[in-house]
């Protein structure tokens, strides 16, 4: 492992404190914890607060998209390890103006847990707290009996639509309401080249063979579905898109957004050539994104792959709250 | 004898020790079927446990009260939750009831409603359903703890990341029942409390 | 090698075309060149072209800089080779409003010669056409028997300044005569921890043993001024910062701007551990940057590592133009 | 005889030919003090060269002119120019002289102006300064383009990417001489030239 990092232990306060110092018009720290919150205060008066996070190295997630018009607070966990509820109160407590506090959680059983927990203590402060849990990564199948699918770079379109409409005045209920809708039309799959190395272990999440690849992995490392020879861009697309129109069944009718995440070491060059053979994949079903971004959104340390989200705007607002300005480092 | 602030705090320091010993080897199993950490987050937990720890608390109650806090504020993930409800029962409990059976059967209800799992869904909920009872007949032997963490080695995991495995998640011990099976062993090794 | 691209030979122009299909708000193609220019056109009527490019590999560099108030155009060169004359001169003659063009080079004699002679093509048709060589790389000595020192990150902060003037409406001569001020006050440095792999040969820049560094590395793996041992982040910080102070005697009483730049694998955790240690360092010269910016910006397709730029304001407007607002990919 | 179109034709398809062949080897010389990319730049231009040669030109001038454009449109780099230039220059000399002797000189000044080297920087430059002469007193050899291309090896290089190398640059071919040795050997292979 050859990192840019001081003590192992210590890679999250540093990245934390390195990155509200190198932003302060965006982002200040939330007193005595690893939570950072808007350093535009006023833009919070009198609005619902929208609170996320979960572990840390995912950056720019989630910490980057804390600003005017996206998030209020970002609770910054451990290196793939969800923050303690004492944390995610705090930070709760900081962005409260009392209009009420949602939280967008994704879908880990420790992010449910910590969350949940951070909430019953909110409730006993006589804070109104409602969240959503996100579970966009369809690479898992879905039941109700297990753990259920994970929540991975659709993630982005949650904050950026309840951003917006917090910004623009919606109420607690009213938020809570969009994101039950939003929620089943997000829908994401990745593939991976290399697994990331946690600096804490030093050890990569999985080991894939110089010509391998690997489809449906998670943001930790979790296993995917199907692991085979690497193959041309165009055909890692056809993959991808046909397990999204499997879920979704892409309509010329529809408008969608799309996010081509790269997960931490692949150039851009790579997720642009991906973009490119994207859109030809799409134009064969008279598809064309009406909303798109390229680039590392969340990432997965120094893994090397590609997500890819499907957002079906099946509200034409949403396509505004998308195009809505922001003032963060990174959206 | 029964429970008292000494050997709960010496009961923790054994369960620490025998965490800090087991570090990677708890990690390596995360690694198999969940992200690598169950090791490094219980060793955070427990080593700011012992320091806790290191100014005796005044009951019983206060002792498991500090360990639950001083767990759900550094652990994370998913085991810091459940490990903090469990001893937060604990500490519920101590109030009216001294009898570790007890404790132990009110920690393994919140573990359950905490996570929503149910016994053979692969989680330490498994181990703890597996030995409370043996604690409460006073059954536990060393021999226990170790097949009831090895059953869980076949089953499929239904809750927390080991799920996203489905049937290949057969096979490996789960890290969480393991650090469970090491807090009953630590139990077991403190005289006075069984 | 194990990349998402399709045939190595055309990693270029499908990435351009990836990219101006992805962000057909802000660019669009030069005809028949790998040359993109902005969307808005409008926003360039009466104004001054700034024109940059060069080889490709660098994303977001340069087409990522082109909109409204900072590049008119970029041209794409192969991976780590220089464009040629005929696709800058097609750029240059795609954005020329009567006010002339102004071309932003980086240091490399490919570079050089390819824009000379479309400065000559150029010439031809009567566009008038002037033009800085950027060479802001100090791990070189300099000598004007030499090629001299190279281009690299630095380079951005050009294309901000003179961006942003030629969008309040500079003339071509007030933008040469800033450029030249510039110039001498922009200073980067790198550290590498593995060297890019160039889709088309396929083999690493250089290859670094697994507890290896080497400080003052080039973009295209030019080779830097020393190995040795990985260290921790903070005497990195050390090591880059000496060498930049000795160029450039850090002053309080100067206002600087840095540019914290990951080469392109390096997750964004190590860049902002690494940045705590650069303000931490800063400090002890009682120095703290009036603009500071960390991330992706001139990458080396998958190398890891980073590179520091100080940026010192002799100008006071430099640092309004440098906050000035753009529209752009990736500003 | 003197120049033809058709041999200055051959000419080319023979360079074409030899760069074709050492493409990779051309591109590890550059590797070692540069960016590894000169067997591609020149196999990308000289392919594109000898399918803009399948149409036959009119003239000679014409020829050296295609030629001239096709490698500045599609090599790029440090080389495209070079090379580039060198032919432009041998284009505009070609129309009052027929002297490869001549021409090649015309190349060489142009080299010289549009990348500032000089003999002994270490770049393509020494060659054609060592063997341009050759050429116009006819005594040119294999021999001769081999030792001059081996010459750059003990150069230290002033300009281009292999001079950010300073010292270090020492004990290596520079790969624009090698190619250009191999315009040279394929100079004189080509019947009728000479
Ligand atoms: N819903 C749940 N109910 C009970 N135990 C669970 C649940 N989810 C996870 N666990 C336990 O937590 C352990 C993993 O803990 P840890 O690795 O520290 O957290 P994380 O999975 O967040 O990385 C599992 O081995 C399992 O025993
Ligand atoms: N200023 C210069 N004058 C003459 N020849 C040069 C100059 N710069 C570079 N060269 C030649 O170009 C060769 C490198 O070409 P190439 O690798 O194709 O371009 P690049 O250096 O842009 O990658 C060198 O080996 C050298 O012979
Ligand atoms: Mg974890
Ligand atoms: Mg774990
Ligand atoms: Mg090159
Ligand atoms: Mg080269």
């Amino acid at each position: 492992m050859k990192k840019i990092i001081n003590d192992p232990a210590n890679v999250v306060p540093e990245m934390v404190e390195g990155m509200v110092r190198s932003y302060p018009q965006y982002i200040a720290k939330v007193k005595d914890t690893e939570a950072v919150m808007r350093a535009d205060k006023d833009s919070m008066t009198g609005k619902v607060g929208i609170v996320s996070g979960g572990g840390s190295g995912h950056e720019p997630t989630h910490a980057g998209f804390v600003g005017k018009g996206m998030l209020s607070a970002a609770v910054c966990g451990q290196v793939f390890t969800s923050p303690t509820p004492d944390q995610v109160y705090e930070a709760i407590k900081a962005v409260n103006q009392g209009q009420g506090v949602f939280l967008v959680i994704k879908n880990y059983s420790g992010d449910v847990m910590n969350f949940d927990m951070a909430k019953d203590m909110a409730d006993m402060d006589n804070i109104k707290v409602k969240s959503i849990v996100v579970d966009d990564d369809i690479a898992v199948e879905n039941s109700t009996f297990t753990q259920g699918r994970r929540g991975v770079a659709g993630t982005l379109f949650m904050h950026k639509i309840l951003g917006a409409m917090a910004q623009n005045g919606a109420s607690l209920d009213e938020i809570d309401a969009t994101a039950k809708k939003v929620l089943p039309n997000i829908k994401t799959i990745a593939v991976a080249l290399s697994a990331a190395t946690n600096p804490e272990t030093g050890k990569p999440g999985f080991v894939l063979k110089d010509n391998e690849i690997e489809y449906g992995v998670g943001i930790h490392s979790e296993p995917g579905y199907r692991r085979e020879q690497i193959k041309p861009a165009k055909d890692l697309v056809t993959e991808l898109v046909g397990k999204l129109n499997d879920e979704m069944h892409l309509d010329q009718n529809k408008k969608y957004a799309v996010l081509v995440n790269g997960m931490g070491a692949t150039p851009l060059m790579e997720q642009y050539i991906f973009s490119n053979d994207l859109l030809n994949k799409l134009a064969e079903f008279n598809v064309k994104p009406a909303f798109m971004k390229v680039g590392n959104y969340m990432t997965s340390l120094d893994m090397a792959g590609i997500s890819l989200t499907i957002f079906e705007l099946a509200d034409d607002k949403w396509l505004d709250y998308l195009n809505q300005p922001v003032e963060t480092i990174a959206w | 004898m029964g429970l008292t602030v000494k050997n709960v705090i010496e009961w923790m320091n054994n369960f620490s020790a025998k965490i800090e010993q087991n570090k990677q080897f708890l990690s390596d199993l995360d690694t198999a079927i969940g992200d690598g950490d169950h090791g490094f987050n219980m060793s955070r937990g427990m080593t700011a446990v012992s320091q806790k720890l290191s100014t005796e608390p005044k009951t019983i109650t206060d002792a498991f009260k500090q360990i639950a806090m001083t767990l759900i504020s550094t652990v994370g993930g998913a085991s810091g939750p459940l490990y903090g409800t469990a001893f937060l029962e604990m500490a519920k409990k101590s109030s009216t009831s001294s009898d570790i059976g007890d404790l132990l059967a009110a920690a393994l209800t919140g573990i359950k409603k905490r996570g929503g799992a149910e016994p053979g869904d692969k989680t330490m909920v498994d181990v703890w359903t597996a030995l409370v009872p043996e604690v409460k007949t006073n059954k536990l032997t060393q021999e226990k703890i170790a097949s009831a963490v090895e059953a869980t080695k076949d089953l499929v995991a239904k809750k927390g990341r080991a799920s996203y495995l489905g049937e290949r998640s057969k096979g490996h011990v789960d890290p969480g029942s393991q650090s469970s099976g090491y807090l009953f062993e630590a139990l077991l090794e403190t005289e006075g409390i069984l």
